[in-house]
C-alpha cells in the first residue's frame, strides 16, 4: 500500500507540475490587471508605475521562473486584490468548501445507495419509476435556480431557515440541500444500474438458497459488489464540489473557493487563481488516492493484485 | 415410499410466457427424495432440470416465471404455500443447495469464513460458535489450515477447494437435504472425482438426501441411487442407477449413453505420419515475470507456466493434449495462437520460425492455423450478427474473398457445419450451445486453414453435443485434411479422436505418444490418475 | 459502518440544535448587506466604493465633507481652510481629537496620511485618481494647522480633500492594511475574509454620539438574495436590490447613485463619423419605456455625464424626443449621400454594469435595428470592456455603441469633461480643439463662471456634436428593515454613514 | 481487473430461446418503431425528442421575428392568458418577449450546444478512453493522468478562462464545455474496456490476426456503446445545466443568441416576481434530460440482441 501511495503521488506530482503550469499561462493570456485595479481615468504613468511594481513589466519567462521558484518556498505571491499572500487568502476560503463536499457527500451516498439499490431491487415497479423520474428531475435542475427558490420558499415565506450565510448548522441547510440534488440524481441512476448486475449475479442465488434476508442481499450482497462504479462517479462528483461550489457559494454568501477562482479571474488576480488551483488539485489527488484505497477496501480482488 | 421421502414434487409445471408463446420449462414433473437417499436429475441444458430444484428454494423468479401447477411437499408441507419467511427460515437450514460454478457463486468480496458462518448466523446461531463451527467445517471438507484460510477470499482457492467451501456453507446447519446443481461440471476430472466422493462421505455420516441435478452420466452412475432423466421440461424415464446406466428405455436416454465419450475405438482409422511436418515447438518454456531471452535468470519464484514443451504435428494428424487446469495447456495455445510468446525455444510453422518472423509474415499464417475455443458464448462478438461472425476472417484477411460474396460463401460455410441458411441473420444467444460452436467452426474454417487448434472446444458442452462436435470434426478432418491440435482435460474425451495424445502436468509434458499406446500403457503416475478418474465409468460392456 | 454512525449523530445533532438564527442582533446593532465584499480595507482606497461604503466617515474620516444637496464642501476633521494663493491652502484643524490606538490627530498625523496616501509604492485610488499630477505636499504650519501646496493651481483641493481619509500615524506606510485606525465614531473590530466585517462604537468619538453601536457587514451578490435578508429581519438594511425586487414600497427606498448611463459612438468610424446617423441612433430609442420596467421609473433621462448634483450640469439641455420615423428619414438622406449606414455597428454591453443593463442592451439593439441599423450585440467582461473603453483604440475596430457608466460623486464636473471629450481624455472619442479649449479653461475657473463654462461644455456635446447618446441618470434602491429610521441619499452612492442611521 | 461477468452456467434460468423478431416483410425502420411502441415511455420520450428537434431545426425560421420584438409594454406578462395571442400562453420575458416563442427558437442553439459538446467528449473522450483501456502502458497512464489533471482543473474556472481569452461565442462554449467533460468519458470507457478486452471474443479476433483498430471498434467500441450512451443521456443535462451556469455568471452565450440555459440564467432575477421567466426553459430542460434518459434507457436494450427478448415478454400476466 505505502508504495502504491507514493508511486501514485509521484504521478500526481508531474500532473501537478503540468497543471499549475497551464495555469500560469493561461491566466495571463486572459489580459493584463492594470486597467482593472487603478482608476479609468489613470494617466499612463500611473499605469506604468503599476505594472512595473507588480512585476508585470517583465518578459512571461521571468514572471514564470519567479513563480515557481516562490513555488519552491510556498510563496505563492501576493493577491492582487487582498494585498496579502494569496495562499493564506486560499487556504482561508478552503475549508468552507472542504466542509460543504465532507456534509454533502455522506448525504448523497446515503440517499443514492439506498434510493438506487431499492429501485434496483424490483426494476421496472412502482419505486423504481418514480426513483428513476425524481432523480432524473435532480440531475435536470438548475443549481441557482432551486437555490433562489429554496431561499424565497424555506426562508422567506415558512420562515423556517436563515437566507444565506454561515453561523448556526441551520445555515448549512439549502446550501447543502442544493449541492445534494444534483450528484445525488446521478447517483441513484448509476447505483441503480450498477445494483441490477450484482443482483443477478450467482452469489445471491447462493445467498437466497442460505436463506439470506432480502434486506441483507441488497445491502450486504449486492452492494459491496455494485459499489466501485459508484464510488467512482461519487469521487467525480465530491471533487467538483472540492473544486468550488460556485453557484451555492455565490447565492447563500458562502465564503468558499469556488467564488474566490471566478472573483479572481475577473479581478485578473492571478496568484490567488494559482494557489486556488494547486490547493484544489491537491484536494482532487488526494481524493483519487483514497478512491483507489477504497476500492482495494471494497473489492478484495485489486487488494491483493 | 411416499412416507419417508422428505421432499416430493408433484405435478410441478413452470411456464415462462413470451411473445412466441409460453415455453413449459417444466411440465407436470413429479420427484421424490428420501432420507440417506441421492436422487440423480439427468438432462441437458434447457430440459428442466434445474429449474424444478431451484423452485424448492424459491429461487425462480417470478415473475417471468409463473408456477403453473402442482405442489412441493417438505416433509408434508406445501412450500409453495408457505410465506417468504416460513421458506427462508427452511432454506439453508433444513434444505440446501450447491451451484455449479463456485466461483460464480461465491460472494467475491466477502471472505469464505464470513459466507459459511452466514448460513449459520441467518439461522440463529451466535457469532462465537459460527466462528468455531465454521473451522470444523473448512476442516470436515479438506481445507487445510482452516483457522487463516477462513479470512480469505474465494479467488484466493482453486476451482476443487471453492466447491468444498460452498459444500461446507451448505451442510453447516446439517441439511436434511441437499440439493447439488452440476456441482463438479466446471471442476477437473481428478477433482470431480474427490468432491464427489466428499458429498458421499458427508451423506453416509449424516444421512441426508441428496438431489444431484447433472448432465454427466458418469457423475450419475459413481453417487446416484435413482434417476429420473428430464427432456424438454418433463420427465422421460426414472428408475433407479443401475436399471438406467444398463437398460435405458427412453431413446433419449439412450443417445445419451451413447455419446458418452470413451465408449468408441480409437481413432485409428488415420495413421499419424504421413504428413509433412506442419508445426513444430522446439522445447518452448513460457516463464512469467522475467524478460523474454534471460531465462537463466529464472529464479525459484518464477512461474513456469510451459516448460522446455516440444512436439510435432503434421499433416492430417490430430494431437491431443490433455491435462487439468494449472497444466500449461492453455498457454501454450495461447503461443500457437500468437497471443503469448515464448521466454525460450521456438515454434515454427511449415519451417519458418514465427517468433522471428515479420508482421506480415505472422498474418500469412494466421490464414493457415485458426483455432475453435471453449466458450462458444464467449467467444463469439454477442452484438454481431452470425453473418458477420462468419465473415469476419475475410474482413481481416482482406484479400481472400471479395466482399460481395461474403453472404453465399458463409451460408456455404453455415451448411457445412449443420446449420441452415436462414440462421445467418441471427445473433449469437439465438442459438444452443452446440450449435454456437458449430458457428465457431464454421468461422475456423472460412480461410481454409491447414491446422485447426481446439481450446476445450467441447468441455462446455452437453456429453450428446459433445459427440455431435466432434463428429463433425472427424467429418471435416476426412473431408478437407485438417490436422488439429485439440486440447482438453478429459482424457476421454480425446481418446476416440485424438491420433496422438500429449500429457501435461505442471508445465511440462509427461507423456506423449501414440493415442492407442497412452491409453493401454500409460507409463507416468499422473497419466493413470487421470485414465483412473475420467475412464473408470466406461461400461466394460463397450 | 462507523462512518455511518458519525455522520447520524452529526446530523441529529445538528437538527437539535435550536434554531438559533442570526436575528438576535442586540438591539441597537445592525447587519447591513452590500453587493459584493471588500477586498482591502485601507484608508486610502476609500473613494472604492466596496471599501468607502464601510469605513468611510465610520471609521476613518476626512478633513472636508461633501454636502450634495447645497453642492458645497463642510468641514469634517478641519475646522476652516482659507486659499492663500492658487497653489497654497491653509487649513485650521479640529483640537482634541484622537485616533481610536490614542494617537493624537494633529497636524503630524495629517501630514503623515497625506504622505501615506501619495506614497507610489501603494497604487491608493485616493492618489491614482484624484491627486495624480498634482504634487500635492502637506507642511506643518502649527500642531492644529497644516499648508497644502500643490504643483499647479488646484482651485477644488477641499473637494479633493473630501475623498483623502485621516488615518492613524501607527498606519505602515508603504503597505496596505486591512485593519483601518481612523478617528471615526466607529471603530474597526473584525474582518473575517468571506463572511463579515465588524465596527463597532467609539465611546471616544469627539462628536455627537450615534445610536447604533455596532455594525456588522456582510454581502451577498443575488439580489433576491439580499433583499430576501432584509424582509426576514436576518439584516437590517440591503445596499442595492434590483428594481423588480423592490416590491415593498414601505422599505424599498430610491436613492440617485450619482451615476450616469451612456452610449459613447465611435465618432471617428464611418457610418457614425455622419451627424445625421448619430441623431438617428438617439431618436430611435424610446428611453421613457424604460423608466417603469428595465430601468426604475425614478431614473432620470440624462442629457449629460453628470447629474444635478454636480458643478457644471446643464439644466437646460433638451431630452430626444423617441422619432423612430425621423430616425429613418435621417438614415434614408445619410444613405443617399453615400454614407454606409448599412455597416455592421458593434453594440457592446457590460454584464451586471447596473440592475438589467444586459436586457436594456438587448431591447436598445433590437429598437436600433427597428430603424434599420445592422447591430452587432456583444457582452464583454470587465476587463475586455476596459480594454475597448480606454485608448489607445484599435486602429482598424467596427463602429461602436459603447455602453458606458460615469459616476461623477465628486461634486466637480473636472472629473467628467476632460476624461470624456478632451483630446488626450483616455476615454474620449473626441478631438474637437475649440472644446479642448473650453474644458481647459472651464478647469481653471472657480464659482459660477467654472460652472457656465462647463455648462456650455456639455451644450455643445450634446446639442452640436451629437458625440453621445446620454441615457439616464441612475438610481439605486435600498431595502431599509422595519427597525431602521433611514432614507437614502446621493451621499450614499460612496459611502453610508453609521451615524445617520437612527432606531425607530 | 474486477470483471464480474455472469457465470455461463445459469443459461437455463434465463429466458428460452425465441425466433428472431426479424421477419422478412418487416423493414428495419418499421421494426425499430414497433420495438419503440413496446416501450411506452421510451415512445412518448422519442416523440418528445422529435418535437423539440423539429422546433430547433424550423423554429428559428419561423419564429425568430418573434422571439426577437420587444415589447416593454407586455414585459413579466402572466402565463396561460391567451389576450396576448398564443405565443404568449407561457407569458412573456422582462423585455416582453414571448417565451413560448424565445423556447422554440433557443432549442436551436441549446440543442446545437449541448448536442455537439456532448458528441465532441463522447468521441474523444470515448476513442481516448479505448486506448488507454486497451494499452495498458505508458500511453494509458499518461492519457489516465492527463484526465485527472483536467478533472482537478475546476471546470467552471476553466470555462471562465478559456472564455475570457477567446470570446464567449457557441463555438468556444461547445470547446470548453467537451473539454471539461472528456475525463468522464475516459474513464468510464476505460474501466469497462480493462473488462471487455479480456473476454473471449476478443482474443479470438486477435488471434484471428485483426489489427488493434479493428479490435477496439469493430469489438470491443459496440459493447462499450450502452454504457456512453447511457453516460451522455445524462451528460446532456448537465451540459445545459453548466451552460446555464456560465450564462448565471455572465460568460456564457450571449444575446441575441439564446439558449435554454440563458432564458433560466436570466429569469432567476424575476423567480420572486415572475417565476414563468425560468420556470418554462427549466422545464424544457427536464423534459429533454427525462426523455433522453428513458430513450437511452430503451436503446440500450434494444441494441443488444441478447436484452431484445425483453420486448418480446408478455409483460405480467394478463
Amino acid at each position: 500500500m505505502g508504495s502504491f501511495i507514493c508511486k501514485r503521488s509521484f504521478q500526481s506530482l508531474i500532473s501537478l507540475i503540468v497543471l499549475v503550469m497551464l495555469v500560469f499561462f493561461l491566466a495571463r493570456l486572459t489580459g493584463s490587471p492594470a486597467d482593472l485595479y487603478l482608476p479609468q481615468d489613470a494617466s499612463a504613468a500611473v499605469r506604468h508605475d503599476f505594472n512595473e511594481q507588480m512585476g508585470f513589466n517583465d518578459p512571461l519567462y521571468v514572471q514564470f521562473v519567479g513563480f515557481m521558484v516562490g513555488l519552491l518556498h510556498l510563496d505563492m505571491g501576493q493577491s492582487l486584490q487582498f494585498s496579502r499572500p494569496a495562499l493564506d487568502v486560499v487556504l482561508q476560503a478552503f475549508p468552507t468548501t472542504l466542509m460543504l463536499a465532507a456534509v454533502t457527500m455522506p448525504l448523497v451516498l446515503l440517499i443514492s445507495i439506498v434510493t438506487g439499490s431499492l429501485a434496483a431491487y424490483k426494476p421496472g415497479g412502482i419505486f423504481d419509476r418514480l426513483a428513476s423520474f425524481i432523480s432524473l428531475l435532480g440531475a435536470a435542475t438548475p443549481n441557482f435556480w432551486v437555490a433562489i427558490v429554496g431561499v424565497l420558499v424555506f426562508a422567506v415565506t415558512l420562515r423556517l431557515l436563515p437566507t444565506s450565510g454561515t453561523g448556526t448548522p441551520l445555515h448549512w441547510v439549502l446550501p447543502v440541500a442544493v449541492l445534494t440534488l444534483r450528484p445525488t440524481g446521478v447517483l441513484v441512476q448509476v447505483v441503480r444500474t450498477s445494483m441490477m448486475t450484482a443482483l443477478s449475479a450467482a452469489y445471491i442465488k447462493t445467498a437466497r438458497a442460505k436463506g439470506v434476508s432480502s434486506r441483507a442481499i441488497v445491502f450486504v450482497h449486492a452492494l459491496r459488489n455494485g459499489l466501485l462504479p459508484v464510488i467512482t462517479v461519487a469521487s467525480d462528483q465530491a471533487a467538483g464540489i472540492v473544486n468550488g461550489a460556485v453557484i451555492v457559494e455565490t447565492v447563500f454568501g458562502f465564503p468558499g473557493i469556488g467564488k474566490l477562482m471566478i472573483d479572481s479571474v475577473l479581478l485578473r488576480d492571478f496568484t490567488v487563481i494559482q494557489a486556488a488551483v494547486l490547493v484544489t488539485a491537491l484536494a482532487v489527488f488526494v481524493i483519487n488516492i483514497l478512491v483507489d484505497i477504497t476500492y482495494a477496501l471494497v473489492d478484495p480482488r485489486i487488494r491483493y493484485n | 415410499m411416499s412416507e419417508q421421502s422428505l421432499l416430493q414434487i408433484r405435478n410441478l409445471s413452470i411456464d415462462f410466457p413470451s411473445r412466441a408463446g409460453t415455453v413449459h420449462a417444466v411440465a407436470d414433473v413429479s420427484w421424490s427424495v428420501g432420507r440417506g437417499e441421492t436422487l440423480a436429475i439427468l438432462g441437458e441444458s434447457g430440459s428442466g432440470k434445474s429449474v424444478s430444484a431451484s423452485a424448492v428454494l424459491d429461487l425462480v423468479d417470478t415473475p417471468p416465471a409463473v408456477i403453473a401447477n402442482g405442489e412441493i411437499l417438505y416433509r408434508g408441507r406445501d412450500l409453495l404455500k408457505a410465506t417468504r419467511g416460513e421458506r427462508r427460515a427452511i432454506n439453508g437450514r433444513k434444505i440446501s443447495m450447491i451451484f455449479q460454478d463456485p466461483l460464480a457463486a461465491l460472494n467475491p468480496v466477502y471472505p469464505v469464513g464470513w459466507q459459511i458462518a452466514e448460513t449459520l448466523r441467518v439461522h440463529g446461531v451466535d457469532k462465537a460458535t459460527a466462528h468455531a463451527r465454521v473451522i470444523d467445517l473448512l476442516k470436515k471438507v479438506g481445507i487445510d489450515d482452516p483457522e487463516r484460510r477462513a479470512k480469505q477470499y474465494p479467488h484466493q482457492f482453486s476451482g476443487g477447494q471453492r466447491q468444498r467451501i460452498m459444500i461446507a456453507s451448505a451442510i453447516a446447519l446439517e441439511p436434511e437435504l441437499l440439493i447439488a446443481d452440476e456441482p463438479t461440471s466446471a471442476l477437473d476430472v481428478t477433482v470431480q472425482a474427490q468432491v464427489l466422493a466428499l458429498l458421499k462421505e458427508l451423506q453416509a455420516e449424516s444421512g441426508m438426501g441428496i438431489v444431484l441435478i447433472t448432465h454427466d452420466l458418469a457423475v450419475v452412475e459413481k453417487v446416484a441411487d435413482r434417476v429420473i432423466v428430464m427432456q424438454a421440461g418433463r420427465v422421460v424415464e426414472a428408475g433407479t442407477a443401475t436399471e438406467i446406466m444398463n437398460s435405458p428405455q427412453h431413446p433419449y436416454t439412450r443417445r445419451l449413453l451413447d455419446a458418452m465419450p470413451g465408449r468408441h475405438g480409437f481413432a485409428t482409422e488415420l495413421s499419424a505420419s504421413d504428413g509433412n511436418v506442419l508445426l513444430e515447438v522446439d522445447k518452448v518454456s513460457r516463464i512469467y515475470g522475467i524478460e523474454p531471452g534471460k531465462i537463466a535468470e529464472a529464479g525459484p519464484k518464477a512461474i513456469r507456466a510451459v516448460d522446455e514443451a516440444s512436439f510435432t504435428l503434421r499433416g492430417g494428424e490430430t494431437l491431443g493434449i490433455v491435462g487439468e487446469s494449472g497444466s500449461g495447456k492453455s498457454t501454450l495455445a495461447r503461443m500457437l495462437l500468437g497471443l503469448d510468446h515464448p521466454t525460450a525455444g521456438t515454434i515454427r510453422f511449415d519451417g519458418k520460425d514465427l517468433n522471428g518472423m515479420s508482421a506480415a509474415d505472422t498474418f500469412k499464417v494466421r490464414r493457415r492455423m485458426q483455432f475453435v475455443f471453449q466458450d462458444p458464448t464467449a467467444s463469439l462478438n454477442p452484438r454481431m450478427t452470425i453473418e458477420q461472425i462468419v465473415s469476419e476472417p475475410w474482413a481481416i484477411h482482406s484479400d481472400v474473398l471479395p466482399k460481395r460474396e461474403w453472404r453465399a460463401k458463409a451460408v456455404d460455410l453455415l451448411e457445412r457445419v449443420g446449420l441452415k441458411a436462414d440462421h445467418i441473420d441471427r445473433h449469437p444467444h439465438q442459438f444452443s450451445g452446440g450449435q454456437r460452436q458449430r458457428i465457431a467452426i464454421a468461422r475456423a474454417l472460412a480461410l481454409q486453414p491447414e491446422v485447426i487448434v481446439c481450446d476445450e472446444a467441447v468441455s462446455a458442452l452437453d456429453v450428446s453435443i459433445q459427440a455431435q462436435v466432434i463428429d463433425l470434426l472427424k467429418q471435416l478432418r476426412s473431408d478437407l485434411g485438417l490436422s488439429y491440435i485439440f486440447i482438453a482435460h478429459d482424457l476421454a474425451l480425446v481418446r476416440d479422436f485424438a491420433t496422438d495424445v500429449i500429457v501435461m502436468y505442471r508445465g511440462q509434458i509427461v507423456e506423449q505418444g501414440h493415442t492407442q499406446e497412452v491409453y493401454s500403457n500409460p507409463k507416468h503416475d499422473y497419466t493413470k490418475r487421470l485414465l483412473i478418474a475420467s475412464m473408470a465409468h466406461i461400461p466394460k460392456a463397450a | 459502518m462507523k462512518f455511518w454512525k458519525s455522520i447520524t449523530v452529526a446530523l441529529a445533532t445538528s437538527i437539535a440544535l435550536p434554531a438559533g438564527m442570526a436575528m438576535a442582533q442586540g438591539k441597537t446593532s445592525v447587519t447591513i448587506v452590500l453587493p459584493a465584499g471588500p477586498d482591502r480595507l485601507d484608508p486610502c482606497e476609500t473613494p472604492r466604493s466596496v471599501i468607502g461604503r464601510i469605513i468611510k466617515q465610520n471609521v476613518v474620516e476626512t478633513l472636508a465633507e461633501l454636502d450634495y444637496e447645497k453642492r458645497t464642501v463642510l468641514p469634517r476633521l478641519a475646522e476652516s481652510w482659507e486659499q492663500t494663493s492658487p497653489t497654497e491652502w491653509i487649513f485650521k484643524l479640529k483640537k482634541g481629537v484622537k485616533f481610536h490606538d490614542g494617537a493624537p490627530f494633529d497636524a503630524k498625523s495629517v501630514i503623515y496620511s497625506v504622505e501615506r496616501t501619495v506614497d507610489p509604492k501603494l497604487t491608493c485610488i485616493t492618489r491614482t485618481k484624484y491627486f495624480d499630477g498634482t504634487n500635492v505636499t502637506a507642511t506643518e504650519v502649527d500642531a492644529n494647522t497644516v499648508k497644502f501646496t500643490t504643483k499647479t493651481p488646484v482651485p477644488i483641493l477641499p473637494t479633493l480633500l473630501a475623498q483623502m481619509a485621516i488615518s492613524s500615524p501607527n498606519t505602515p506606510k508603504g503597505e496596505y492594511t486591512n485593519k483601518p485606525i481612523g478617528t471615526g465614531p466607529y471603530k474597526f473590530d473584525r474582518w473575517t475574509q468571506g463572511e463579515n466585517v465588524v465596527l463597532v462604537r467609539d465611546d471616544t468619538y469627539w462628536g455627537a454620539k450615534p445610536m447604533i453601536d455596532k455594525a456588522t457587514y456582510v454581502w451577498r451578490s443575488e439580489s433576491s438574495v439580499a433583499a430576501a435578508m432584509v424582509e426576514t429581519g436576518e439584516a437590517d438594511l440591503a445596499f442595492t436590490i434590483a428594481p423588480q425586487d423592490a416590491t415593498n414600497k414601505k422599505t424599498d427606498k430610491v436613492y440617485p447613485n450619482s451615476d450616469s448611463a451612456m452610449f459613447r459612438l465611435s465618432v471617428d468610424v464611418p457610418p457614425l463619423n455622419d451627424v445625421r446617423v448619430r441623431k438617428a441612433i438617439n431618436l430611435a430609442i424610446d428611453r421613457k419605456a424604460f423608466l417603469g420596467s428595465i430601468i426604475s421609473d425614478k431614473a432620470e433621462i440624462a442629457m449629460q455625464q453628470v447629474g444635478p448634483s454636480v458643478l457644471g450640469f446643464n439644466p437646460n439641455l433638451k431630452p430626444w424626443k423617441f422619432d423612430p420615423e425621423q430616425a429613418k428619414a435621417l438614415l434614408k438622406q445619410a444613405k443617399a449621400d453615400g454614407v454606409d449606414v448599412d455597416r455592421e455597428i458593434r453594440m457592446i454591453g457590460r454584464p451586471g454594469m447596473f440592475a438589467n443593463s444586459n436586457e436594456f442592451v438587448e431591447a436598445t439593439a433590437e429598437m436600433l435595428r427597428q430603424v434599420g441599423l445592422k447591430i452587432k450585440l456583444d457582452n464583454l467582461e470587465m476587463s475586455q470592456w476596459l480594454q475597448m473603453a480606454n485608448k489607445p483604440f484599435a486602429a482598424d475596430r467596427q463602429p461602436n455603441i459603447f455602453l458606458t457608466m460615469h459616476d461623477n460623486n465628486s461634486g466637480d464636473a473636472a472629473f467628467t469633461a476632460f476624461f470624456k471629450y478632451h483630446t488626450d481624455g483616455r476615454q474620449s472619442e473626441l478631438h474637437d480643439p475649440e472644446l479642448d479649449a473650453l474644458i481647459v479653461q472651464a478647469g481653471t475657473e472657480q464659482g459660477d463662471k467654472r460652472a457656465a463654462t462647463y455648462q456650455e461644455v456639455f451644450r455643445r456635446i450634446y446639442e452640436d456634436k451629437v458625440a453621445d447618446v446620454p441615457l439616464f441618470h441612475m438610481v439605486n434602491y435600498m431595502r431599509v428593515g422595519k427597525r431602521l429610521d433611514f432614507s437614502p441619499t446621493i451621499a450614499n452612492a460612496v459611502e453610508l454613514q453609521l451615524a445617520k442611521l437612527a432606531l425607530k | 481487473m474486477h470483471s464480474s461477468t455472469p457465470a455461463s452456467g445459469i443459461t437455463e434460468m434465463a429466458p428460452p430461446l425465441i425466433v428472431p423478431v426479424k421477419s422478412s416483410g418487416r423493414g428495419a425502420a418499421r421494426n425499430a418503431l414497433w420495438l419503440l411502441w413496446q416501450d411506452k415511455s421510451a415512445f412518448v420520450s422519442a416523440i418528445l425528442l422529435a418535437l423539440v428537434l423539429g422546433a430547433a431545426i424550423i423554429g428559428p425560421w419561423l419564429l425568430a421575428d418573434q422571439a426577437r420584438a420587444v415589447n416593454l409594454m407586455a414585459r413579466n406578462a402572466a402565463p396561460f392568458s391567451l389576450s396576448k395571442g398564443w405565443l404568449f400562453f407561457l407569458g412573456a420575458d422582462a423585455l416582453g418577449r414571448s417565451l413560448l416563442a424565445r423556447i422554440i427558437v433557443a432549442s436551436q442553439n441549446t440543442i446545437v450546444i449541448a448536442g455537439s459538446a456532448v458528441l465532441l467528449s463522447m468521441h474523444v473522450g470515448g476513442v481516448l478512453g479505448l486506448i488507454a483501456g486497451y494499452k495498458e502502458g505508458w500511453i494509458g497512464a499518461i492519457l489516465l493522468r492527463m484526465a485527472d489533471a483536467i478533472m482537478s482543473f475546476p471546470s467552471m474556472l476553466l470555462a471562465v478562462i478559456v472564455l475570457f481569452v477567446f470570446s464567449p461565442g457557441i463555438e468556444n462554449v461547445i470547446f470548453v464545455l467537451a473539454v471539461s467533460r472528456i475525463p468522464i468519458f475516459l474513464r468510464t470507457v476505460r474501466a469497462e474496456v480493462l473488462e471487455i478486452k479480456e473476454r473471449m471474443f476478443v482474443t479470438a479476433a486477435r488471434a484471428m490476426g485483426a489489427k488493434t483498430e479493428r479490435v477496439l471498434f469493430r469489438h470491443i467500441a459496440p459493447m462499450v456503446m450502452p454504457t456512453v450512451i447511457n453516460l451522455a443521456a445524462l451528460e446532456v443535462a448537465f451540459v445545459m445545466l453548466v451552460e446555464s451556469g456560465l450564462s448565471f455568471l455572465g460568460i456564457g452565450i450571449q444575446p441575441p443568441e439564446v439558449t435554454w440555459g440563458l432564458m433560466v440564467a436570466d429569469g432567476r432575477n424575476y423567480l420572486g416576481s415572475a417565476w414563468w421567466l425560468s420556470f418554462w426553459p427549466g422545464v424544457a430542460i427536464m423534459m429533454v434530460t427525462i426523455a433522453l434518459n428513458l430513450l437511452s434507457n430503451w436503446l440500450r436494450l434494444v441494441t443488444d440482441p441478447v436484452e431484445r427478448w425483453r420486448f418480446q415478454t408478455v409483460a405480467g400476466a394478463k
